[in-house]
């Protein structure tokens, strides 16, 4: 059966809970079961169809009579939309096995109809983003899946940050939706066959050749689009407020896949349609994605709420992605294909990574918040002990977002550092001097991308539990929501340890965006060296770091319990302080604290302590109340400005309607007497 | 002659119900006549469509793919507003809003209005074009001030003297229309008919048309809502009961945008150049500017989308202005959803404010837990009325967007700048109705739910599948209004 | 007689329409102004009649007729009535005062030949150079409607424009088609019925004509 | 596949830096004492203290999770895989292609990571405010290190360790300004990541003085003995890596023992060079406050710049 058949049969699949659930809305569990086992058979038929479509290099294109009657839906299946296919597809697959543990936990009142709908409309939404082969076509998928995901997030609307949020994001996507509709425009506009409606077609705009300064407007018009969507600093304010108050396994989506569709945006636009541009693009995408990565992962530190923190790491990744991308262009606007294929790969595979981490860490925060009823770190801690499968599922996510070998998010950012290496070979001194600080704030990124797990997990799973509420409340989840952690996992660790096969599956994709292969496989033996530019440029072997690591634990173990050792449990010693409490412990908030310092002037921070009860001693204060609230400078700077320029025009314009009939006559007189002297 | 039954129908049913029209089945009465309309006109329309334009009685009337679809429309919406109004008035005359006497001058005002405007639709004559937009204003001046409360008053008599003032100007423009006719098809009342002139319109005087131009301009714009002469347009429509603002912000506006397209392809027909043009673009941008600006401060629900109505008629003007056949195409489909959308949006404000006994939009929430057909229609409603698909006034705008950066592209930051004030204004609005817990104040209540279901259903199919015979007509009009 | 003196008359009737139209941006008592506002459809009516005389374009007859009943006789009898029943104060004071509005009426005057005179010059009418006092008058209509904040007085403004139209009509082209000329005539008769109902319904609601008080919709704060 | 040779070569890397980076340790320790005029237990200390600390049974906080128990192991193993990859004596490694220098310094952060971790896992104020402090520190010293290590790797345009070395020692002779600065920042950043400077003190336990200690301060018996040694051979290991990097010349090429004793010979030298000038500058620089941090390591960040810029336009 051909790959486009199998993504078919997938949308079909994707589709049908919207019908189905409503048909069996009587019984609550039959219709979660029933729905999201369908949408979980639909993933995998279109992972299938992904990975062939790669594989084989498909390039199937299809036509519904759909639509206007002059310009209906073109879809097309290629090696590009077939990785993100993939990508969407095997995220979406864990998560709907876990939404079946997830959404049984939903208050009783709450509709599981209404969550089902958008819910397959969501991912059908994104599937038909990447298949679309027509502007008008992909502006309508791209809305369903925008307009789709807001009412997702806007699912409990009772609370008031719901709603903020979903407002926020809508407003944010659809200005950035008439931007990608505005570029489109420019570029079907010199397509030829625009007064017939064929220039809106993709097949027409990758004929064509634009002028520069066209070409300019549509790959800005665009990017600024996509990087709303995808939540580039300085476009990300509502991917903070929206991630965390959606539904968890929404959350993973959204995070997880939603940004990536703007990924594949931005590489349709500007690999495959627009091909030739200045080498300053790549420069501009370059730096926002390295603002983006530092920021991100910055403002992520400073948070203590769980799934605020992730979100604020999906800018990062989102980032980290960014400067692959930019590097990629660089080296194309330089023809180096080889190079430019390295730096692609190296994003798309961090697509795919970010992809997979991101959806584990937000399921297993999902889990917690299942489990505990709480976002805040603050009232967390010990869950280790509870919750154990969470607790390792979740290690493993940050273990790999941390660039940790030998997990996955590693490879792709070690691909990243090498794409760094290799500017030299750009004929511009100045470039190969400023690229690689570049590289430096990557590796800030990811360093500090490190301190922000041991943080999350430190706080929420070790130590001793903060919350007011008892701890025995809190149960491991059921089984459907760790399999779905436990897959994802798998994943995680499995793209660590085969990075040479997955490049040598995407190879294609570099071949035909950029026009380069990277040789991954001159290492010495094959598949376990991973040798991205030449075998004595740099090397990598994901495999053997793992078994080293693990066989010298193991002998190390088996010798150190060759005869029954005892081991005592005691209180803890610490440097022999009696009676610490669990408030003693550090938190999330003074976890942060030297970076917070460090790093203060990037935050709007608010720090308030006073002591709330009579002193003996100044020093001694009986009780403190301390306040800390830090907020993202980007609200004051951008935001707040935006609004309130649009009120005061308002204003001015509210004027025009003052209430007195004369002066409304006297607004026609005027307007026919200029119009007489201009025209008459 | 089914076109003069289709005028007859209503005229007849207006005298009829001017007579029963307080009677209790005077609504299912009144719901008969646009129904009977309706058929009639989808007869002409099939008739059109198989057989080409068409001329009635001496050339009086003239049928072809541009009036005939807008007469289509309005016939149907008229119909399914017959229909909301009859739960709707019901209500209000519980409430004692209205009597006998209003609910008979009501029905029968209802029924001329549309009569008016299929007749400014079908005729061929300019002057009886204007004679019957100058009716279709006087028929609903009085339903404006139904409720007779000071501000419906106020509201209905700015309604009366600007539009009345404005319409004065059209007819000096079709006075000065018919000399430069007159000069080239003789006198008499050969020289005022469409069918004629836009054959000659090259050989008319442009001197004179462009002046003429003019004061249409201001005369029809000022009916269309355009900004600065829209200022009637907010009072007017959100004052009168809602049937009427549905079928005013509708139906009216369409018929005056269509009145000023003809004259406008006269016009560039003479004088060769884009004045024309142009000058719609810069009415068409004004008016989008200034109503989403004036959207982001109301409190008042029905004001919102009246303003909305001058928005997206800023944009279909603003599309004829621009023209090709792209931005036409675009800006016919335009009109046609935007009065499907419109009009369902007004249903369900109204309902909305009747549960709640009040249109102030603070007071307006829950909308989806306290019914969600009216909820569900409404947040669907705001979705397709900002543009997002899968609605049909996204691929209207789509296409008169991507036709501005093509033939306007220094306009396009404007226009993006617009639409997007108008949808965060709208949404900010919209959302906090839909969402949240009922209200204590809510009252439940009967709702129409056929007419918004089936509009939204309407407007969801042009989104994703418009039907081959529409386009086939829009691209006939296109080809009229080159 | 022949079009030359037509021609004399018919200017001498603009003369008398432009004055009566300045008269009316003038006048502050009601009762003035609705004699003068009868003065002027009688001087339209004539000059119309003796257009249609001259040029046996038979249907000016009847818009003669029509601007007679209509314009001297119905409408000023049917406001006088209404300013009986809702006894309307005298006076009416103007906006702007007199002697300004009066030079925005020159203004006006001129403006509108200046537009005018290239239309003149391709007419070969005897009535042509009567097109711009028509416009003129249209215009000091919507001027009077600007400067006066009473309802009879905008109604009157109102119809002065019509006035002024019809009196364009007639000297651009001898007058519209007759069924356009009929529809007009039914038109403003609706309209004076609904200004009629307006008039009570106003003055009951807000117990005076005067419509500065009706200021309660707008946007500003 | 690998030759016996050069899988005796690792086998015998790996044997050395097991062995002689206690030793390593003994003699920065006994120079230390020497500089500030303390008497020394001798450079074979460290041994008596792993072997004692091996003796000794262990003893666990209650709420310990396995993330504590695990976590000296992971330090061990990543530790002595990280021995195996750097080239001590011959760079004819079969493990030497498994992570150039950036994948070098990521193993280290594992190794951070989990002792972080751990310093987490019993819930006490020591151990989170170790963890933290660590992290701080680190997240500013990676980029300093990553920073040298491009500059270094510059010249060779490789960064595959052995290549490094091959150009360099082997290569023709070529003086590079870049490396001075290079090597100054690896110092500097040597100097944190080994928990000398800016507050840490390995020999003592006051609060102020803690980072690395503060995180390992539960843990006792083996666990303590592990990670005392993994602590040792990352002291070695940075040393040598150094050597490698900055003066690689008397490492074989290949794996003839003659070529191998005489790099054995050489890196003593080089090592017991190295743990001198160590101690002079540990002894030299005044400790810190965590928070002037930024100012040492920012200029550690500079340095490594400078050379990279110098590179470019020297070069």
């Amino acid at each position: 059966m051909a790959p486009f058949d199998i993504a078919v049969i997938a949308l079909i699949l994707m589709f049908a809970p919207v019908i189905l659930a409503p048909c069996c809305a009587g019984s609550r569990s039959l219709a979660i079961h029933l729905s999201f086992t369908m949408t979980a058979a639909a993933s995998i038929a279109a992972v299938i169809a992904g990975i062939l479509a790669v594989q084989h290099g498909v390039n199937t294109t299809a036509i519904v009579d759909m639509g206007l009657p002059d310009l209906p839906f073109h879809l097309r299946l290629d090696p590009l939309a077939g990785f993100f296919l993939c990508v969407i597809g095997l995220l979406a697959f864990f998560v709907s096995i876990y939404s079946i543990g997830y959404v049984k936990g939903f208050s009783a009142n709450r509709s599981i109809v209404r969550f089902v709908i958008f819910y397959s409309l969501f991912i059908v939404g994104m599937f038909l983003v990447v298949l679309a082969d027509d502007a008008f076509f992909f502006l309508v998928a791209w809305e369903l899946m925008a307009a789709s995901s807001y009412f997702l997030v806007m699912y409990e609307d009772e609370k008031a940050e719901n709603r903020r949020a979903a407002y926020l994001y809508l407003v944010i996507a659809h200005v950035g939706a008439i931007a990608i509709l505005l570029s489109f425009g420019v570029m079907a506009g010199l397509a030829n066959g625009f007064e017939s409606f064929q220039g809106y077609t993709f097949a027409s705009m990758r004929a064509t050749t634009y002028p520069l300064g066209w070409a300019t407007a549509a790959f800005f018009l665009s990017f600024f689009g996509f990087a709303a969507k995808a939540g580039v600093i300085p476009l990300h304010v509502w991917l903070p407020e929206a991630h965390p108050v959606a539904p968890s396994n929404v959350s993973a989506l959204m995070s997880g896949v939603m940004l990536k569709a703007s990924i594949y945006g931005i590489i349709r636009i500007t690999f495959d349609f627009l091909k030739v541009y200045p080498w300053w693009w790549g420069g501009i995408v370059l730096s926002l994605g390295l603002v983006s990565a530092v920021l991100g992962v910055l403002y992520a530190l400073m948070q203590h709420d769980l799934k605020r923190l992730l979100a604020y790491h999906s800018v990062e990744n989102i980032g980290i992605i960014l400067i692959g991308l930019g590097l990629a262009m660089l080296f194309t606007s330089f023809h180096l294909p080889v190079l430019a294929a390295l730096a692609l790969i190296a994003a798309l595979y961090h697509t795919l990574n970010h992809a997979m981490f991101k959806g584990l860490l937000f399921m297993g925060a999902g889990a917690v918040l299942h489990a505990t009823h709480e976002r805040n770190m603050e009232e967390m801690g010990g869950l280790i002990h509870k919750m154990p499968w969470t607790a390792v599922f979740f290690l493993i996510g940050c273990v790999s977002i941390a660039a940790l070998p030998p997990f996955n998010g590693f490879v792709s950012e070690w691909l990243t550092f090498q794409a760094f290496l290799l500017s030299p070979a750009l004929h511009r001194p100045i470039l190969s001097l400023l690229i690689p600080l570049g590289a430096a704030l990557l590796a800030l990124t990811g360093a500090l991308a490190a301190a922000c797990f041991v943080k999350a997990f430190g706080v929420t799973f070790l130590g001793h539990w903060r919350g007011h509420a008892s701890i025995q409340a809190v149960k491991e989840v059921d089984w459907h929501m760790r399999i779905g952690m436990l897959l994802a996992a798998i994943t995680c660790f499995s793209l660590g340890i085969f990075p040479t096969v997955v490049i040598n599956w995407m190879d294609i994709l570099a071949e035909k965006l950029v026009g380069g292969k990277i040789a991954t496989t001159a290492g010495k033996f094959g598949w376990m060296w991973l040798t991205p530019y030449a075998h004595e440029r740099a090397s990598y072997s994901s495999f053997n770091v793992f078994i080293g690591i693990l066989s010298v634990v193991l002998v190390t173990y088996l010798l150190l319990h060759a005869k029954r050792t005892a081991i005592r449990r005691v209180p803890a010693w610490d440097c022999g302080f009696a009676r610490t409490t669990s408030r003693m412990q550090y938190n999330a908030t003074s976890f942060s604290m030297p970076i917070r310092r460090i790093f203060g002037p990037l935050f709007h921070i608010r720090e308030e302590s006073e002591a709330i009860q009579p002193v003996r001693h100044p020093a001694y204060p009986e009780k403190l109340r301390y306040r800390l609230r830090v907020r993202d400078r980007f609200w004051t700077w951008l935001y707040e400005p935006i609004g309130n320029v649009a009120f005061f025009v308002a204003r001015l314009v509210g004027n025009l309607q003052q209430g007195r009939i004369q002066v409304y006559l006297i607004y026609s007189f005027v307007t026919i007497i200029v119009l007489l002297v201009f025209l008459g | 002659m089914i076109l003069l039954v289709l005028l007859g129908i209503s005229l007849f049913f207006a005298v009829v119900l001017a007579f029963v029209g307080d009677w209790r089945y005077a609504p299912e009465i009144n719901i008969a006549g646009s129904a009977a309309t309706f058929s009639a006109g989808v007869v002409l329309a099939l008739h059109v469509y198989l057989y080409g334009p068409m001329m009635v009685g001496h050339k009086f009337f003239f049928v072809d793919a541009f009036n005939v679809y807008l007469a289509v429309l309005t016939s149907f919406v008229s119909m399914t507003t017959a229909i909301f109004s009859r739960r709707y008035m019901r209500v209000e005359r519980a409430h004692g809003r209205v009597g006998r006497w209003k609910m008979r001058f009501y029905h029968a005002m209802y029924q001329l209005f549309i009569f008016a405007m299929l007749l400014a639709l079908l005729t061929n004559n300019f002057g009886v074009l204007w004679i019957s937009m100058e009716l279709a204003t006087l028929s609903t001046v009085l339903l404006v001030s139904l409720y007779r409360t000071p501000t419906a008053i106020e509201a209905a008599w700015k309604y009366f003297i600007l539009c009345g003032v404005g319409i004065a100007q059209a007819l000096f423009g079709t006075v000065l229309l018919y000399f430069a006719a007159e000069r080239v098809l003789g006198v008499g009342g050969e020289a005022l008919l469409w069918t004629n002139l836009s054959q000659v319109s090259n050989q008319l005087e442009p001197t004179v048309l462009r002046l003429a131009f003019v004061f249409l301009m201001v005369g029809y714009g000022t009916k269309v809502g355009l900004v600065p002469l829209h200022n009637w347009l907010p009072d007017a429509h959100s004052e009168g009961p809602t049937p009427i603002s549905a079928v005013l912000s509708g139906l009216l506006l369409n018929v005056a945008l269509y009145a000023l397209v003809r004259c406008k392809v006269l016009v560039d027909g003479s004088t060769g150049s884009h004045t024309a043009g142009r000058m719609l673009m810069g009415f068409g941008l004004l008016s989008i500017l200034v109503a989403a600006f004036s959207l982001l401060r109301q409190k008042d629900i029905k004001r919102m989308f009246s303003y909305s109505s001058i928005e997206n008629m800023g944009v279909a003007t603003f599309a004829f202005g621009i023209g090709g056949p792209i931005a036409t195409f675009g800006a016919l489909l335009h009109m046609l959803v935007h009065s499907l959308t419109k009009s369902a949006i007004f249903f369900t404000a109204g309902h909305a404010s009747q549960m709640h006994g009040t249109q102030e939009m603070d007071k307006i929430r829950g909308l989806i837990s306290g019914n969600p057909v009216v909820g569900w229609a409404f947040i669907f409603g705001a979705i397709a009325l900002v543009g997002m698909p899968p609605f049909g006034l996204f691929a209207s705008e789509f296409l008169i967007l991507t036709a501005t950066i093509k033939d306007a592209p220094l306009l396009t930051p404007l226009l993006l700048l617009g639409l997007g004030v108008a949808f965060a204004a709208i949404f900010r609005k919209v959302q906090p109705m839909v969402a949240g817990a009922v209200p204590p104040w809510q009252t439940p209540l009967k709702a129409a739910h056929v007419p918004v279901l089936l509009h939204m259903a309407l407007v969801l199919i042009l989104g994703l599948y418009m039907p081959r015979f529409l386009s086939d007509w829009f691209h006939m009009a296109v080809g009229i209004l080159k | 007689m022949t079009p030359s003196y037509a021609a004399q008359i018919n200017s001498v009737m603009a003369a008398l329409i432009l004055l009566t139209a300045f008269g009316l941006l003038i006048q502050r008592r009601i009762l003035g102004l609705l004699h003068l506002f009868a003065w002027q459809g009688f001087f339209l009516s004539v000059s119309t009649a003796i257009v249609g005389y001259v040029t046996g374009v038979h249907h000016l007859f009847i818009s003669s007729f029509l601007t007679l009943t209509l314009k001297v006789i119905l409408l000023p009898y049917i406001l006088y009535v209404l300013m009986r029943k809702l006894n309307i104060k005298r006076e009416i004071e103007s906006l702007v005062n007199i002697p300004a509005t009066m030079l925005i009426g020159i203004a006006l005057v001129i403006f509108s030949y200046h537009l005018t005179s290239p239309i003149t010059h391709l007419s070969t009418l005897v009535t042509r150079s009567t097109l711009a006092v028509a416009l003129a008058t249209v215009m000091l209509g919507l001027l009077m409607m600007v400067t006066r904040s009473h309802a009879v007085t905008q109604i009157i403004g109102f119809l002065a424009m019509e006035n002024g139209l019809f009196f364009a009509a007639t000297s651009a082209t001898y007058g519209m088609p007759m069924v356009v000329e009929l529809g007009v005539a039914l038109d403003l008769l609706i309209a004076a019925f609904i200004f009629g109902i307006f008039f009570f319904h106003i003055s009951t609601t807000f117990d005076s004509l005067d419509v500065a008080q009706m200021a309660k919709l707008k946007e500003e704060d | 596949m690998i030759d016996f040779s050069s899988f005796m070569t690792e086998v015998l890397q790996l044997l050395i830096l097991l062995l002689a980076a206690p030793a390593f340790t003994g003699w920065v320790k006994t120079v230390k004492c020497r500089m500030q005029g303390r008497t020394y237990a001798g450079i074979f200390q460290p041994y008596r203290d792993i072997a004692k600390l091996f003796s000794k049974e262990v003893i666990l906080a209650e709420n310990a999770s396995w993330i504590f128990r695990f976590t000296p192991y992971i330090v061990f193993g990543v530790t002595v895989l990280i021995g195996g990859i750097i080239p001590l004596v011959s760079i004819d490694l079969p493990l030497a292609d498994t992570a150039d220098v950036i994948a070098l310094v990521m193993l280290f952060a594992i190794i951070r990571f989990f002792t972080a971790l751990a310093g987490m896992d019993i819930g006490t104020a020591f151990g989170g405010m170790g963890s933290s402090r660590e992290m701080t520190i680190s997240s500013l010293a990676e980029p300093a290190m990553l920073m040298a290590l491009f500059t270094a790797s510059l010249g060779a345009n490789s960064t595959s360790l052995t290549h490094m070395v091959q150009v360099m020692a082997h290569g023709q002779f070529i003086l590079r300004p870049s490396l001075a600065f290079a090597l100054l920042s690896y110092i500097m950043v040597h100097l944190t990541e080994t928990g000398r400077i800016p507050v840490d003190n390995p020999a003592t336990h006051l609060e102020l003085t803690m980072i690395h200690e503060a995180m390992i301060l539960e843990y006792s018996g083996r666990h303590l003995a592990l990670i005392e040694w993994a602590g040792m051979m990352k002291l070695f290991i940075y040393s040598a890596l150094g050597i490698a990097i900055f003066c690689p010349w008397g490492i074989a090429a290949t794996d003839d023992p003659s070529g191998m004793l005489l790099g054995g010979v050489f890196l003593t030298c080089k090592l017991a060079a190295g743990g001198v000038i160590l101690v002079l500058i540990e002894t030299g620089l005044a400790k810190v406050r965590l928070f002037r941090l930024t100012e040492y390591l920012g200029s550690a960040f500079l340095f490594a710049t400078l050379g990279m810029l110098s590179f470019f336009i020297l070069e």
